[in-house]
């Protein structure tokens, strides 16, 4: 795969402790992606989304399925459920 | 077919008075605006001190671009303007600006409530509440 | 319960950020402001030259104060304000200002909607619609 | 009865060409008072609402049914269908 941007919001962000970093990886989708990041440390199992759901955007399109590819993604976002308006 | 979708992600605040003059003059013949002002409120049993809105600004915009063109092949309208603001804001701050235009009141009334319903819970917003003896993510009811 | 019903009858324009300020300090508790904005518009075949609307003040003020009473048992509201002009405009003059505030959000879509369906034809109002070629009072479809 | 003012609004004010007028009435209620004020000219046929729907106020009260009493009224207003809003 390579390197790709992943970027945290509200409480993901505050419980990895960064807005973003780039990392390389080897997943082909989220669900994988999200396994493979656990290596990382205790803080990213917080997007399992045990507390609350947890979405993804790859190259900023919301992705609902995370069986949804990422090969050749740039960016990845994680953020829980958004609360606008 | 509608052209006149305004959207902007932003920290300012805006002006309501200059936001209707300016739609105004590309929409001579609709009678109907429908506004909607969502506003910091104070919390039931704490004292806000402020809420702070977080946002993934680029995906945001496309997200609400994407309602808009919605809106518009759903109803009949001459106009729609949306503006979400991010940062940290104060009770009675503007948080976001709806406004659409119509001939006929009925539509821009659906299509306003469309587009709130919509940016509650498929934008890319976060808001905190932080106040005196709390802190907490707003989560969706 | 509410008691927060501002009705005006007036020949004077309205000011809309005026309006919302004065209105937020009323009501700290709620996020939701929907504002209906109704201006004249210009005909579809024809060019509009004036709009002259006639009024019965007084008995007209007294409606809109009874539909205020209807919303405000009918829905949550922090406030609601009505304003409504006669007497000559131009295209895109203002002509009513109906602003609903409530916690939630659809209480004041509701009541707004509710209370320009009984404007439009409970509240004695009369619109003469004066163009280059023709010039004729407005009727109710 | 006596005297009553008597207002008229939008086209019935055009047709008759006043915007009020203080008249004496014997008539109790609206659907006679109409009757009784053809008596005064050709254009107060406007308010037997052939053409279009006639409205009528009593003392700034909204009247629906033309048999409603105006005893003791004071100023009774005759108009078109209202277009507010």
């Amino acid at each position: 795969m390579g390197k790709v941007k992943l970027k945290y919001f509200s409480r993901i962000r505050e419980t990895i402790g960064k807005t973003s970093e780039l990392v390389e990886i080897k997943s082909t989708n989220i669900q994988d992606l999200i396994e493979e990041l656990q290596a990382m440390g205790e803080q990213y199992s917080v997007l399992k989304g045990r507390d609350f759901a947890v979405y993804s955007a790859v190259d900023q399109s919301i992705v609902t399925d995370v069986k949804t590819s990422i090969e050749g993604a740039r960016e990845i976002a994680f953020f829980p459920p958004m609360t606008g308006g | 077919m509608l052209n006149k979708i305004i959207v902007a992600v932003q920290k300012s605040d805006f002006d309501l008075d200059s936001e209707l003059e300016a739609l105004k003059l590309k929409t001579e013949k609709a009678g109907a605006v429908v506004i909607f002002v969502g506003k910091v409120r104070d919390l039931e049993d704490d004292n806000l001190r402020y809420l702070e809105i977080e946002s993934f600004e680029d995906l945001a915009k496309n997200q609400i671009k994407e309602i808009c063109d919605d809106a518009a092949n759903k109803w009949d309208l001459e106009l729609i303007l949306v503006k979400h603001r991010f940062g940290r804001l104060k009770i009675n701050d503007n948080i976001v600006l709806v406004i659409t235009c119509s001939k006929h009141r009925k539509n821009a009334y659906e299509a306003s409530e469309f587009i709130m319903d919509y940016l509650k819970s498929n934008v890319p917003f976060w808001k905190k509440e932080v106040a005196d003896k709390t802190q907490k993510w707003v989560e969706n009811s």
